[in-house]
């Protein structure tokens, strides 16, 4: 087997849960969804409509793309086959279906925060960057994904301290619903260390995989909040030579991943 | 009679922009602020903006807290990705309450702006609901929809003096197209009560008939402002100015930390000394702006 | 004095009420408004912004402008300088300052009648063929002016079967601002007899011209309301050969107006 | 696995529509409607349709009220202007309240598919309130904003099944671009569920490619159909043929007067025998089809 980097094995598994036609957006500076999707394109998804900064753009035959280095960037005009229309296109963009969120805080029904941390109901202890579009785009697409490169007690908490996105609120059943949210909501949660997955009943983050070679005590030990644990444990899977080849020679070759 | 150009200088269109006055911002992230006149409004020391910064802000309202000219900010992200992920002045007005924060994600701010262009007193969203932002936020409101008594948030109108865009060119009678995207330029025009647009180029009337399906809106004043997004982007022209955006923002994360030494060269050397944005220009030099080009 | 015919006059005295750097919109089928807007852009207004259809124009220099066959013609793309953007341009149309509206009916308050006659609460005696835009444009732009090719009771009624635009509703002070609407409404009804305006107290249609050549009694007789007469009554002043030069030759070579 | 094509055959496309959906028209008033498929509707006599004709329609709804498709319209007009001042057979439908009226003015339906396309159950506006539209039609609905207590209209989203609209052309991978002005038909692609877009020329991707800003949606279906706006105008490529609209005029006119024969011959020879789009335009005939090209 060829050996692989954590991170790309999190957007090859991530790759593997877009399917063809899909429409997902792919942000700047969030290099592990931008792989995912762009693998997902290549390997399976010829027809995927890919959002790349401000345009969709279509990479079949595209020998290498290169990563944006700003969202808005210009230079993927030249894959471009149309542009977003503002504010048209985000206000009808609950026929997104994929989107992708991080977070200074998350927590375990599946929020994520990006404007601050501290208890105050005015000021912080310290600011984050802000929502961008996340309490919108996490609400509206079909459902979402929370990737983190960092698995820490201080990101993984009980209860964020503000909610930017939300993903299950306080795990009130149905509560997506009676807000009048037409997203499914995060499917899954990937850090470097495994996959959670939602209990359906409690919507809580509950382990669905560790990453080869990774324990259960280096993820409880890792996670401030109490997991909930299946009885039997999975293994992330690996990437595959073939995805690697893709990954490695047509979207990574700056080698961000690795 | 004749027609009237609407080009003006720095001068007379930063006059237009007054202490207190509510100010939208166009541009998104990185890409086709109109620094020209950001620049401008910190040399003066305009006080007290309400600054609209859609669809979202990089660096350039960083400047203008840093410079003391911000009394209320509504904005979704204040960074510059991974060169800065965070604007300094920002954060640290943020964490010690010295301005306003009307807290928002993106499309909460098109929401806005929507409604306000729209003559409509609110728009109904649903992002938003069940996060932080209505009780960050005190302007958003949830309500029930009146006919199916959905939950929903009513996003209100924001009365808006001025906005300050930048553009690839413009004709002397005000018609402005862009060489790349527009993010929400247009509808920020449409939300103010005045428009006022730094051109990379003016050109005649004729290259606007071109294409007249490419003119976004056409402003009440011109400006000419080659690299007047220095040191963000303008489609079809030049790239981001990294290493100066980082030199800006060393110099601001150390004044948030008590020195401000190399703050008070930046300010000196790029804000208060240069008299108007050619003088700008001189100080960042022929080679790196034309380093700049893209493709 | 040149001869000019009741339209021709009609589409001058109209045009001399349009300022320059207004924004008018002229559209198919509605020969006069259509005259008085270019008349006033060439004659006195070089910088106002012209709606032809979905396009706005500048027609400085234009020897002469042929009149649309069609609302949606794209030949004005020649004078273009933008083209409306939907739905964003009609969304925020009350940077409108000037516009035209028609009716089936108009009643004694300026409100005027596109959908059809009839009592009945659904269905209709005489159906007309619906609001277009009037319903929004009427509320929205900033000043209105009814304008109508006859004059006859039939028209001209105490009350519209329906309202698709409102002028003053039933006359109640401060209707207009109570219902929230931002423009001023119908500024002045302008006939192939008269002028009237509107009592700043009752709302009501006034005499405020009688049309060269006209007497009171004429209008009396082909008006469904009574109308309110000033002590002293006008004459609508006739267009100057500088006006009927600049009409005749520039706006309406075919002579739609003669 | 490769992209695939979604160009398709008018039988295909018809076969998305079928008997009580609703189905929202492009263009407006004498320009871009798809009569090809418009014409397919009528042909096969699909039934109960509610018809969203936006931004305002000339008589392709007329067209089909006559050949008993609709139920139910929404539109703000129904005429071509001077040549034909009202629809006969919508003006017979309402006065015999044959078809139930959805009354509206064109930005009403605008919010409305504003509305649909962006997901919330209904939009406010300022306009209409006075006027009997309210009253006519139940779906609008007088309410206070949640902020201000201003008095507003609330027009409620409507869910539509499938648009129909007519273009300049498309790649084969549907991305739709057109030569002239697009009126609300980027707004109706967003508002409906599925798309099929009639276009003048199919274009290599590349076409596309030279300038996607003008990429206004990416339909679903796309149908080869040169001429597909005939009697109507299409930006870039012809006018309206007036001398059609006014024989079709006569005809429907004379029928609702009690005198149906030459309906039935119009019907006969321009829905009922032409197997399809093409055999349609040879019952037009070459010189009548190139005298209309415009400029």
């Amino acid at each position: 087997m060829v050996p692989y980097s954590t991170k790309e094995l999190m957007a090859c598994w991530l790759s593997r849960d877009l399917a063809d036609r899909e429409y997902a957006a792919v942000g700047a500076n969030f290099p592990i969804p931008r792989a995912a999707v762009l693998l997902a394109h290549l390997a399976h998804g010829p027809n995927m409509k890919v959002g790349m900064g401000a345009f969709n753009v279509n990479l079949q035959g595209v020998d290498h793309v290169m990563s944006l280095r700003y969202f808005s960037d210009f230079w993927p005009v030249q894959w471009a086959e149309s542009a977003s229309f503002f504010p048209l296109d985000l206000l009808s963009i609950h026929k997104l279906d994929v989107f992708f969120v991080s977070g200074i805080q998350i927590d375990v029904y599946g929020n994520t925060n990006l404007i601050g941390i501290g208890d105050k109901q005015k000021g912080f202890k310290f600011r984050g960057p802000g929502s961008i579009g996340t309490a919108t785009l996490a609400t509206l697409a079909r459902r979402y994904y929370i990737v983190t490169e960092h698995h820490s007690p201080r990101l993984f908490v009980e209860k964020c301290d503000k909610i930017s996105a939300m993903g299950f609120g306080d795990g009130t059943p149905g509560l997506r619903q009676k807000l009048g949210l037409p997203g499914a909501g995060p499917k899954y949660c990937i850090t470097p260390l495994c996959v959670f997955d939602f209990s359906p009943t409690t919507r809580k983050m509950r382990l669905g995989s560790l990453h080869p070679g990774v324990g259960l005590n280096q993820v409880i030990n890792n996670t401030g909040f109490k997991i909930d644990i299946p009885e039997e444990i999975g293994e992330t899977r690996p990437p595959t030579s073939a995805e690697l080849e893709i990954l490695r020679n047509r979207i990574d070759r700056e080698g961000l991943l690795r | 009679m004749d027609r009237q150009s609407v080009i003006t200088d720095e001068a007379t269109a930063l006059a237009q922009i007054r202490d207190g006055m509510t100010v939208a911002l166009g541009g998104f992230i990185t890409a086709q602020h109109s620094m020209a006149l950001i620049r401008g409004i910190a040399k003066r020391g305009i006080k007290g903006l309400r600054v609209v910064a859609g669809l979202s802000s990089a660096l350039e309202v960083d400047l203008l807290i840093g410079c003391g000219c911000v009394q209320r900010l509504a904005t979704a992200y204040v960074g510059a990705e991974a060169t800065v992920p965070i604007g300094p002045f920002f954060k640290k007005a943020a964490e010690d309450q010295t301005i306003d924060l009307w807290e928002c994600d993106e499309i909460i701010l098109m929401a806005m702006l929507q409604a306000t262009a729209a003559g409509i007193p609110f728009f109904p969203v649903r992002g938003g609901m069940g996060t932080d932002l209505p009780h960050l936020n005190k302007d958003l409101k949830e309500f029930r929809d009146p006919i199916h008594n959905d939950p929903l948030l009513a996003v209100p109108a924001m009365k808006i003096d001025v906005a300050v865009t930048h553009a690839y060119c413009a004709d002397p009678y005000g018609n402005v197209q862009y060489a790349g995207n527009t993010f929400a330029d247009g509808l920020i025009h449409r939300a103010a009560e005045k428009t006022i647009t730094t051109v990379e180029k003016v050109v005649p009337t004729a290259y606007i008939r071109r294409d007249p399906f490419k003119t976004l809106y056409t402003a009440d004043f011109i400006v000419r402002s080659p690299f007047g997004a220095h040191p963000y982007s303008c489609h079809g022209e030049y790239i981001e100015d990294d290493e100066h955006l980082k030199g800006y923002a060393n110099a601001a994360n150390l004044a948030t930390k008590g020195d401000d030494s190399a703050w008070k060269v930046y300010r000196n050397q790029f804000i208060d000394t240069p008299e108007d944005h050619m003088d700008y220009l001189e100080q960042i030099g022929v080679k790196k702006l034309f380093s700049l080009n893209e493709f």
